[in-house]
């Protein structure tokens, strides 16, 4: 992989969770508000699959998707002026935190009921296929999700029309705060997708290139016509559910035992923000991230002081962010009526 | 040049004009392909467009209604057939929580040009899960527009005008007018999707109706015509948004009001019917409004009860001729 | 088996087949309305599975449920009057065709909309092992209700909570008119079930005795306290999805491959209804119906003059239910309105 | 005795009465086990009655209300709660088709002993899609009840009311009422379910509310009280059915109509209520009816715009007075 390549993935890694930190900040100040839902943990699996994807690719994501839609390329200035409801927003203060949407860059959502994503997604896929066109669709989900109705009906059909989409779960094991064995007959996800002949894998979403090379290979397969992929990322949320839960169902050791594989946990940053220290990390053992840091100091590509100035550049950006939300404008009751009715342009009703 | 046509020859006609005018129109929901769609709507439609284009699904109506709007936010024009309404109580998260929101939560970047047709009322004897009506349901989703054609050359004007607006409208279609003939002029110059159309000029009463309620109210004009009462019928022909001018104009006339509704009466579609234009006429009025509507009651299987629960033309008859003299 | 087991499978067999073209006749002249699902062609699975269900055990079927019906006990008077909207059907003419319910045999119905059986039957089964009682639940489907989102929600949380339930799956190939491998990206419904590690077999649906002892055996394991199962049947019907489908979608040669292995064919009965010969049924080579007169033959269960007789009883008794439903009362608005509030009892609403 | 409390303590406390009372009764529901349900309606009932009897769901709404239908027929006593109303909608089959119509279809055999408890309504900046109000939707639905308790009192009451009978009931909560306190007594006897209260008795204007409207509407009316105007402020408690005698008496007095919701306007809960009452008491009332209620829009997230789209005290107040001035 290109050196530039690791650099910006692991820039995306810090900038994500110091994004994310940040708005945990700025909910209990009080300018955002509303169920937030963070990333901490999980960057692993939106830096790699979504630096494997192409510009046509079009995404899917939930109400769990700042750190999707950042990776993307949506400037952090546009989802936290998103998150603070201004009009500066990328969905104009009409969607906030859960309904992130770029048509650009073909950021299709922000879905905030679980399981909407799937056909939403083979919708997307469909009318790609039905195109021929060489694009595919990544759809995000949570494990809880995949009890939804919808998984199955969508992936039937996706499997049966051979439509161009890859399906992600980011198990994180909790639906809120249901552990998997308590919601699913079948806990590894990526086996479900036996009932639809759908290829499926389990990787490690605590290791970025893991995730990368699988998401990579699975587009691949799908671009060259092979129909629906899909990929199950073992990963953990290091915070509550959403910013209103404490998250007293789970059991400390399992926290902290996932801390230890924290994909940015062997980073400087990582002591900062309150996470294990360098020592721990070390002491715990297999840390799929420190691996990630070897090999990008072996190769060369990050030293120590460039660490130091990408914190120093992500810190800065998330800083800006925040002034550019805090001085945007709020929008009116117009911007509202507009959001509605844009797609009316010259149709006469009555 | 006007023909005679079934209302279902003049909805197939419509999706042909229109996918044969435009490649990203196609057309999905349960055995609307091989089979040619169970009220015949997507007859021959297969055989011209293919498979990609006419596409059966699996039943998973809350799925492929879903897929309907990921489509269109892909630039599509998907316009899925829900077999019957009844099947859309699966389909409500896609068409309320999705489709009519999505382009609103994007701040109005994606526009949402996707038609969900569906076949639904009571038709003869399908029992209490198949005669559903829907219509109060999805007039409370702003977002969503409907539209109610009762007669061939409106399924022809508006089925063809919802798949060329780029906003969610849900067409509800009745089982019982697939059948029914009536005059198309595929070269008319249609009238706004949204406007209501004065069926038959009144003095006496104004008549707002749709879809089934049409003809049941014209007949039941005719009969009160013999009596010596005048009836306005207005059809509505859409249910979001109404055409309060229309109603307000036929009212500055009659100044009475009756509305038919075959759904059931409690908090029908007939409800907003009658609370707008008490808000709005209510100088006007000289009698208090009324509701011909469905008794609040599922839907018996037993054909005479079936019938007992719905609006008949008897019951409008009556229900007008007691308004005249009150 | 009993030998007075055997004929009266045979009976319920012969019953079921005699009903259903009768109801056909009549929906003709008009005294049935509606839609009307017809079962010819199945009936080795409702008589072979429901023969080995226990009166404690709740059944939960479908819209072509007739048969189901009257094998579980329900007298073809009480049927047919429902069929023809009569105050004396089972559901008081409330119900149909599609909507039959007989609580003292717990039959739960009769739903119409594909895919409702599912959250039926768990929810009996919850109440069920709420108490820890030894019944089980007998949920009937199609192939085409295997790709409604309840299915997977269902069979999910019946295993989740080893709930006593047993899914049957009436594969009769056809979805209205779209055949298996165009509705479902896995055809064969049993491997399904590997998703929620449910044990499932398929079995041959027109060999009335293999679905029997794959009933029992199923039951037998869900008594035991293993947990739901789910058995496939493979089957065929032989007329259209309903009265109102001509069938057309279907090859020709497929409907006669099948009605040679018609369950049915092989007794004498089947020529009067215009059936394969059996001449041209022995030549057609394997014919499971076939197989179990032979059985039945070989172990003296029924000589050729019983079967004579055995079908004049089934005429008459189905003669009989059509002449007591078109001269059973109708119901009055009355009826409707005591059947709603049926379970209102003293309780003052206002 | 009575005591202050929070209304979902009252909730929680009906349910451990019943349970107690009752092992047919028994509460599904997505965290409503290990977690205490995420507005604490179920807290500690999970280690008090363990699993089998307070069930934590996989995120299937569809199949855990019907797996609710299921267990009333076979005699439990489910109380499904759906988490938000929002994810009602996946639900709506269960609810509609199976929960409202198996009674009737079964020829009055089967009881239904089922209560679907939601909370739902505008709470603060949850967005369109958490933001939905189904009112309108269930009151269409014959077969079915509705309650809406908006004080601890009659949330007690009501849901344990609820729990008793054997018809289907929804009973619509709100999300911002459930941390509001108020007086309780565990003793007083309760009056009909869906009987109306008059909350603040008034001679000008009749107030007819619900919900989160209740405490907007005292507060409204205690600042018209200052002007001189006097609200009658009632409190429907039901939405199905709804207490027409209690509203009629109280039009016989005041002769003006208004009615506060917080649903979309357009086809809302208030449509059924002006329109029967404009029916009903059309020669009783001196002004047009009008509903304060929400506008027809998705809610948006900001927080200003979200509280511009749906009714405040100041509204309310400002329609009373142009009524009363009408
Ligand atoms: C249909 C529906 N039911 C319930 C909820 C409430 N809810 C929001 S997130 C969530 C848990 C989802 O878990 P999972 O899919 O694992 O995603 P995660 O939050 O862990 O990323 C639930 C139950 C919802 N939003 N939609
Ligand atoms: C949810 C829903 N969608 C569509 C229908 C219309 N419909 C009735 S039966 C049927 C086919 C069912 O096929 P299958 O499950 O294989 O059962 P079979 O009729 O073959 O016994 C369809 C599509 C329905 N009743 N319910
Ligand atoms: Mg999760
Ligand atoms: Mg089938």
């Amino acid at each position: 992989m290109e050196r530039d390549q690791l650099r910006a993935m692991l820039r995306d890694m810090l900038l994500a969770r110091r994004f994310e930190e940040r708005a945990a900040e700025e909910y209990t100040k009080g300018h955002i508000a509303g169920f937030l839902h963070l990333y901490p943990g999980e960057e692993a699996v939106a830096v790699g699959s979504l630096h494997a994807a192409e510009p046509s690719d079009w995404i899917v994501s939930t109400y769990r998707e700042h750190v999707h839609a950042m990776v993307r390329g949506m400037s952090p200035r546009a989802v936290m002026a998103e998150l603070f409801g201004k009009r500066t927003g990328c969905s104009r203060g009409m969607g906030g935190s859960m309904h992130l949407f770029d048509r650009a860059l073909r950021f299709t959502g922000g879905y905030a009921i679980v399981g909407e994503t799937y056909p939403v997604a083979i919708g997307i896929g469909y009318a790609v296929a039905m195109r021929g066109l060489p694009e595919a669709v990544l759809c995000f989900f949570g494990d809880g999700a995949v009890n939804q109705g919808t998984f199955h009906e969508s992936l039937n059909m996706a499997r049966l029309w051979n439509l161009p989409v890859l399906f992600l779960c980011e198990n994180n094991h909790y639906q809120i705060g249901t552990e998997i064995h308590r919601h699913s007959a079948v806990a590894e996800v990526y086996r479900r997708a036996c009932a639809y002949r759908i290829p499926a894998r389990r990787i490690d979403g605590m290791d970025v290139l893991a995730v990368y090379e699988a998401t990579r290979e699975a587009l691949a397969q799908i671009r060259a016509g092979n129909g629906p992929q899909l990929l199950e990322f073992e990963t953990y949320r290091f915070r509550g559910h959403s910013m209103s839960d404490a998250g007293a169902y789970r059991p400390r050791v399992e926290l902290e035992a996932w801390q230890r594989r924290d994909p940015l946990a062997a980073q400087p940053a990582a002591e900062a923000l309150g996470y294990p220290t360098q020592e721990q990390i070390d002491a715990a053992g297999e840390d799929c991230i420190g691996r990630f840091c070897r090999h990008l100091g072996r190769e060369g590509v990050v030293a120590e002081d460039e660490l130091e100035a990408l914190r120093r550049e992500v810190d800065e950006i998330v800083e800006d962010s925040v002034r550019f939300a805090l001085e945007s404008p709020e929008p009116d009751l117009q911007d509202a009526w507009d959001s509605l009715y844009a797609a009316r342009g010259k149709e006469v009703l009555l | 040049m006007t023909e005679r046509v079934k209302l279902w020859q003049a909805l197939n006609r419509a999706l042909d004009a229109e996918m044969a005018a435009d490649d990203a129109v196609f057309v999905l929901g349960e055995d609307v392909g091989l089979y040619g769609g169970s009220y015949r709507v997507t007859e021959g439609l297969y055989a011209r467009y293919g498979e990609w284009r006419v596409r059966d699904t699996p039943i998973s109506e809350g799925s492929f209604t879903g897929l309907g709007v990921g489509a269109a936010l892909a630039g599509a024009r998907p316009v899925v057939e829900i077999m019957t309404v009844n099947f859309a109580l699966l389909a409500l998260d896609a068409i309320i929580n999705m489709a009519a929101k999505i382009p609103f939560m994007s701040g109005g970047q994606f526009p949402m040009p996707l038609v969900v047709r569906t076949p639904g009322g009571v038709a003869r004897q399908l029992a209490a899960q198949h005669s559903q009506r829907l219509e109060h349901t999805l007039m409370n989703v702003p977002g969503l527009r409907i539209v109610t054609p009762a007669t061939p050359q409106d399924a022809w004007w508006q089925l063809r005008q919802a798949i060329r607006s780029d906003e969610p409208i849900v067409m509800l279609e009745h089982e019982l007018l697939y059948f029914d003939e009536g005059p198309l002029d595929e070269g008319l110059p249609p009238p706004p999707m949204h406007r209501a159309l004065v069926r038959r000029e009144g003095e006496d009463l104004t008549l707002l109706t749709y879809l089934k309620g049409v003809g049941q109210s014209l007949e039941a004009a005719e009969r009160l015509a013999a009596e010596g009462i005048s009836v306005e019928v207005i059809d509505l022909r859409s249910l979001r948004p109404i055409d309060w001018e229309r109603c307000m104009a036929s009212l500055e006339k009659t100044h009475r009001l009756l509305v038919v509704e075959e759904d059931c009466g409690f908090a029908g579609a007939g409800a907003e019917l009658v609370a707008r234009l008490s808000e709005r006429a209510f100088y006007l009025l000289d009698a208090p409004p009324r509701r011909v509507a469905g008794l609040d009651i599922p839907t018996p299987y037993n054909g005479r009860l079936e019938a007992a629960t719905i609006p008949q033309v008897d019951d409008i008859v009556q229900a007008a001729r007691e308004l005249c003299q009150a």
